[in-house]
């Protein structure tokens, strides 16, 4: 096994779920929500490169083919740009597509869909139409991938108006997400983690949603506030776990859930006691999620605010594909346990 | 230099096609091209007032194409177009006075004033919309095709576009998804040589169009596009085939009388000859019309002028209408960013 | 004359360029940039849709195809994508192409090339290739344009490493920046505005180069620091031209002329001694340059700062066509006053 | 089932080629087929060893078609591929440690340990780069065929892709522009038949890829791609006719041996039969030409043995260099984000 399935694997299995209930992985949990969708409404249909080939994207579309038909989960033609359209036109003519990706670096060639369109039809006509399509991509981290297949794109989504933007953490989420996202009459955006997929959580069987635009307290504390969503809040998680332990040092720790809409309220609510902002993403620090969390509150919670505002995100640089440059690369629970240490003494 | 030639049979050949047509067909081909051509006179008589606050990209001399097409379709079929969207939007059964609304930047405009010229739309006859970027309703449309195709519908998505669209990759993937999943559409190009003032032979090496679809493997037509009759048989077969088994192309050679965008002709400033403008008005597609049915005596003078006078009345109707519309208003400007509609479950 | 271009015609004359020395148009300083690297480097060719047409990119590349050749000056298909893949290819191997757009909108057809290949291919290749590209577009504001045709998108492009982005805001630093973008070894977006280009300035002839990354002040102040590029920087000036007047409020004025890089100090250097931010921008307010800068001094001169941090920007929606629409939808001096007055009374 | 058979006229039809060529010209075809062979099963054999962290797309099976191809191209000629740049890498000259390094991502890997597999050049010997996005090299490379056009260079650029390429639009504009300019460049088309475990029946209606660059008006030639010489001699007219006159189109059938990526074949996965493996691999293009060079009596099993043997060394000695290079440093990291080379003018 490759170096970085062994070490999904590996923390998949050291992490427990919390929480009593059935325990299944965070892609048995997206594919039940599919499963469910598909049966529940005939509008529903999948598509996707490979969504049903052996592989399934990671597993989540494996054997839907099998069970819906090759009319309503199929693959697709390289084309990425010219698919999102046709979602897009599937979608505004009563369908409710759900497209998969591989990774988000290949949503880059269907911004004119994506911005142009999906998301201003509903706008442009009045409220005529609406355009309920689901995207759904990995975010590909690892594997020496590089700086073509490893980016997390969210950042330069975030100021589109009538897209919304959901990254998921847990496998419940991940779930209750997606099924929203299906029921949503908006074109939604889903950006998952490679590095979550083999996670294990307790999940409900059945059909429920997680309402966009609320996030959920991970910890209870009391010196920051830190705020993010996907692979990197896990991260922070491991961080004030450690620290905790180790030097009493506690957070609330929010998890956002979906970025666009986007929970302001909790922000303040926790910075209302904590005074100190922390925001963590996936994606470069510069100009994208860590930008407008930062601003929101230096903006609307400025009052609130007992020290300055740190994000950690990923440096002004494209993906390296090499391991150790990757090293240098990406935010570690160490290097995020340093900034929260920095952060409580007040450096 | 006259760049474009005329390559039709001109009105001998019009006159043999309409003995094979019933006098009411060939009054109402002559009826739609007459409204189009008069509605577009009066908009652009008006342009100067500035109270149209819109672009405009008129039809002016490319009538023959939507009105000898679409009379081909059925009410339910659905019709995608590009930015040039008026002759399309009448020719379909768009309401006139929700047109000249939006024209005029009114609340009630066909679009709510969001949208403008370029975003025409009138769902309750299948006009289903318009994107202002070149190609960008190519994949929408193939996605209206999808939805007919997964519904088990014989419903044929059409859509317009350009010459210029052909040079977006988009029309290409969108092509090979559909000949792909054989799907009902009929891509129908409007070649007028033009995009804005760049001549076609700056764009594209001298292939015809069509030869490319017909490389894909699509079935492909070149037709004379001001001949309404041509346009219409050949809108016949094209809809026949696209219903029962799948794509089909249409190149459609016409002729833009005016500037690209806004009023009067713009030969004057030398991107085309003025002697090949010329040329092809001496091909007018409404004028040669009206000349086989004179002299067919499906009309004369009288019956001319009854019909002119109804239209003429109904474009005042219209004006009367947009202007004594209300404006939108303030509360009006962030509605329909997302769709709260309904999430209703089709089982 | 349409509306907007009659108010981009006044709002030029009644606006007397400051200092001495000779006076042209933006466009003009544009234009004269081109012809010096043309005239000085071989390398460097012209091309965009249009760009030899009668309208020339609003001018600005009028004449220039007589002038130098249509091998050089060149028509391009309307081929977002491949075109930007192409002037990538031709800089990676020696050239430098200014491939201009009529606007931001269509660069979103190119987001593949531009982000992941153009921006990357120098560190993909660990510095052995470069990509000297300029890629210039006008955000198209006005004459109902609409959601597709108006977008000023520099916020989604803020994140992206290895692009640099101008926005200039007076003829000096357009032909400046311009100069220095073609002289520039990276893909560099300029990124101007419509309803400048008939601003007259005083420009030096011949070359100069304007720093990417140095601001400038463009008033000198005491009661708050506003930062800002383009055109909602000029609104900006007017705003506090008459509120000194009126009620002798006054501000740093910070240009910030390239929004990548981005001058941190110079925003510092003036905090320290206003204490109050205002970040006005062309695009949205949520997640572009306004949260960039506003989350960057939260974080690294939070100190300086004695009040909440203010953003200026479109609302979260997408721009709408009709004229009302549109008043309700972009800031005005008069918008941007009330703010800064609320800013200075600590409301 | 056997989808896809092999077309091609099999070892009968090279040996009869083969009669036309020189006995030293027929060495070398075979010495670099072999010697791609002889590395790619190298790199096979230690890829479980975990210590090449980067994905890895192996050529094993599709040999003869960079092998002949590239024999007939100028050492200065250009080439682009796409993410299986083992073979096209090798063919045009790469250097055998730089990849090695860049596998074992190493500071002196070829792309700096930044690009990994994926992104191998070797400017040297005109080996400019590749994209790991599917189709974005193809623009690239017709931008560089662009530079040639107005250098008034000889140079032809080459660019290798995969059948799911074409299913991306930019192919289309890129030829499109390429036919407009009649620039120098072959697109060499790779069709396994396979994008990731997506039989091109899934993702193109049965049209030969050929035939739609025809369509499109390039001079285009299908080629059996496992045979050495008919790929060659093809390459020969195709290299000849790019050179003087413009664009051409190769389509080479051909079939992959391996998984998609990574080692090991995974047609037990299901995806594809081990019957259609099978078949193929008794169309083996190294062994077939092993054996006509055998029954030429241009080599016999001494000459093949010393043959391997100096490949064997040199892969033995490029394992150690790439294992006993440095690994890159933290400070390497942001190197290379932005260019500061010269800006040198060419009058
Ligand atoms: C993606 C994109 N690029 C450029 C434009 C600018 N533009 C608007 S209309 C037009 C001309 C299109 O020509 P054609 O498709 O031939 O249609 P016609 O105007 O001749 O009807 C262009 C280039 C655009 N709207 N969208
Ligand atoms: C734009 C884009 N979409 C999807 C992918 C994922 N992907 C990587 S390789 C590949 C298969 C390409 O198949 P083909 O072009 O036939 O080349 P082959 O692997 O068969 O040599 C795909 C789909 C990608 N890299 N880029
Ligand atoms: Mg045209
Ligand atoms: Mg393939």
């Amino acid at each position: 096994m490759l170096w970085d399935e062994k070490l999904v694997e590996e923390n998949a299995k050291t992490k427990n779920p919390l929480g009593e209930g059935r325990v299944i992985t965070y892609t048995q949990a997206l594919q039940e929500a599919l499963v469910l969708k598909l049966k529940q409404d005939s509008r529903v249909f999948l598509l996707g490169q490979g969504v049903d080939d052996p592989g399934g994207m990671f597993g989540v579309t494996r054997g839907l083919k099998e069970m819906f038909g090759a009319k309503r989960v199929f693959d697709t033609p390289v084309s990425e740009e010219g698919m999102t359209g046709i979602c897009t036109g599937a979608a505004m003519t009563g369908m409710r597509p759900v497209y998969f990706h591989n990774r988000p670096d290949f949503l880059l060639l269907a911004f004119n869909q994506l911005v142009n369109h999906a998301s201003k039809i509903h706008y442009m006509d009045a409220g005529k139409t609406s355009v309920p399509l689901v995207i759904w991509s990995a975010i590909g981290r690892g594997w020496g991938s590089g700086p073509q297949h490893s980016q997390a794109i969210q950042g330069l989504l975030l100021s589109v108006p009538g897209l919304k933007i959901v990254m998921p953490s847990t496998p419940y989420d991940a779930k209750g997400l997606l099924l929203g996202a299906i029921e949503d009459n908006n074109p939604v955006i889903i950006i998952e983690h490679r590095w979550l997929m083999k996670q294990q959580g307790v999940v409900p069987e059945g059909i429920y949603t997680i309402p966009f635009g609320k996030g959920v307290y991970r910890r209870r504390g009391e010196h920051l506030t830190i705020v993010g969503t996907s692979q990197t809040l896990q991260l922070a998680l491991a961080a004030i776990d450690q620290l905790k332990a180790e030097e009493g040092i506690t957070a609330d720790v929010i998890d956002l859930r979906t970025v666009k809409p986007l929970d302001e309220a909790i922000i303040f609510e926790s910075l209302a006691k904590t005074g100190k902002l922390l925001v963590v993403d996936t994606g470069w620090a510069m100009g994208g999620v860590c930008a407008e969390v930062g601003c929101l509150v230096a903006e609307k919670a400025f009052h609130l605010l007992k020290a300055p505002i740190r994000r950690i995100g990923l440096p002004d640089a494209p993906s390296p594909a090499g391991y150790t440059l990757e090293q240098f690369y990406y935010p570690t629970d160490v290097t995020i346990a340093q900034t929260i240490k920095e952060m409580v003494r007040g450096k | 230099m006259i760049k474009y030639q005329y390559r039709g049979k001109g009105p001998e050949h019009l006159l043999a096609l309409a003995r094979n047509h019933e006098r009411a067909q060939l009054l109402a081909l002559f009826f739609t091209m007459l409204r189009i051509r008069m509605i577009e006179e009066a908009v652009e008589s008006r342009y100067h007032e500035d109270q149209m606050k819109t672009p405009i990209h008129l039809a002016i001399g490319q009538e023959a194409v939507s009105a000898g097409y679409s009379a081909a379709l059925e009410p339910s079929d659905y019709v995608f177009c590009g930015h040039r969207t008026h002759a399309c939007y009448l020719a379909k059964g768009g309401d006139l006075k929700a047109m000249f609304s939006e024209f005029f930047c009114r609340a009630n405009g066909c679009a709510g004033s969001r949208g403008g010229s370029m975003h025409l739309l009138d769902k309750s006859v299948g006009m289903m919309g318009s994107s202002a970027i070149v190609a960008g309703a190519i994949p929408l449309a193939t996605g209206s095709a999808l939805s007919s195709y997964l519904k088990d519908e014989k419903r044929v998505t059409t859509v317009f576009l350009g010459d210029a669209a052909v040079e977006e990759g988009v029309m290409w993937e969108s092509l090979n998804f559909a000949l792909l999943k054989k799907l009902p559409i009929v891509y129908v190009c409007e070649n007028n040589y033009y995009s804005v003032c760049s001549p076609i032979e700056y764009r594209q090496p001298p292939v015809e169009i069509c030869k490319k679809a017909e490389g894909f493997g699509a079935l492909s037509f070149s037709v004379d596009g001001n001949n309404v009759l041509e346009m219409y048989e050949i809108a016949q077969r094209a809809v026949a085939h696209a219903r029962e088994k799948g794509p089909v192309f249409i190149e459609a050679h016409t002729y833009r009388w005016r500037g690209h965008h806004g009023s009067g002709d713009d030969s004057h400033t030398g991107y085309r000859d003025v002697q090949e403008l010329a040329l092809w008005q001496s091909q007018d597609p409404v004028l040669m019309m009206k000349q086989v049915m004179y002299s067919l005596g499906y009309l004369d003078e009288a019956s001319e002028r009854v019909m002119r006078e109804k239209i003429e009345l109904e474009i005042d109707a219209a004006f009367e209408h947009a202007i004594h519309s209300a404006n939108p208003v303030k509360e009006d400007l962030c509605k329909f960013v997302y769709s709260e509609g309904d999430t209703h479950v089709v089982g």
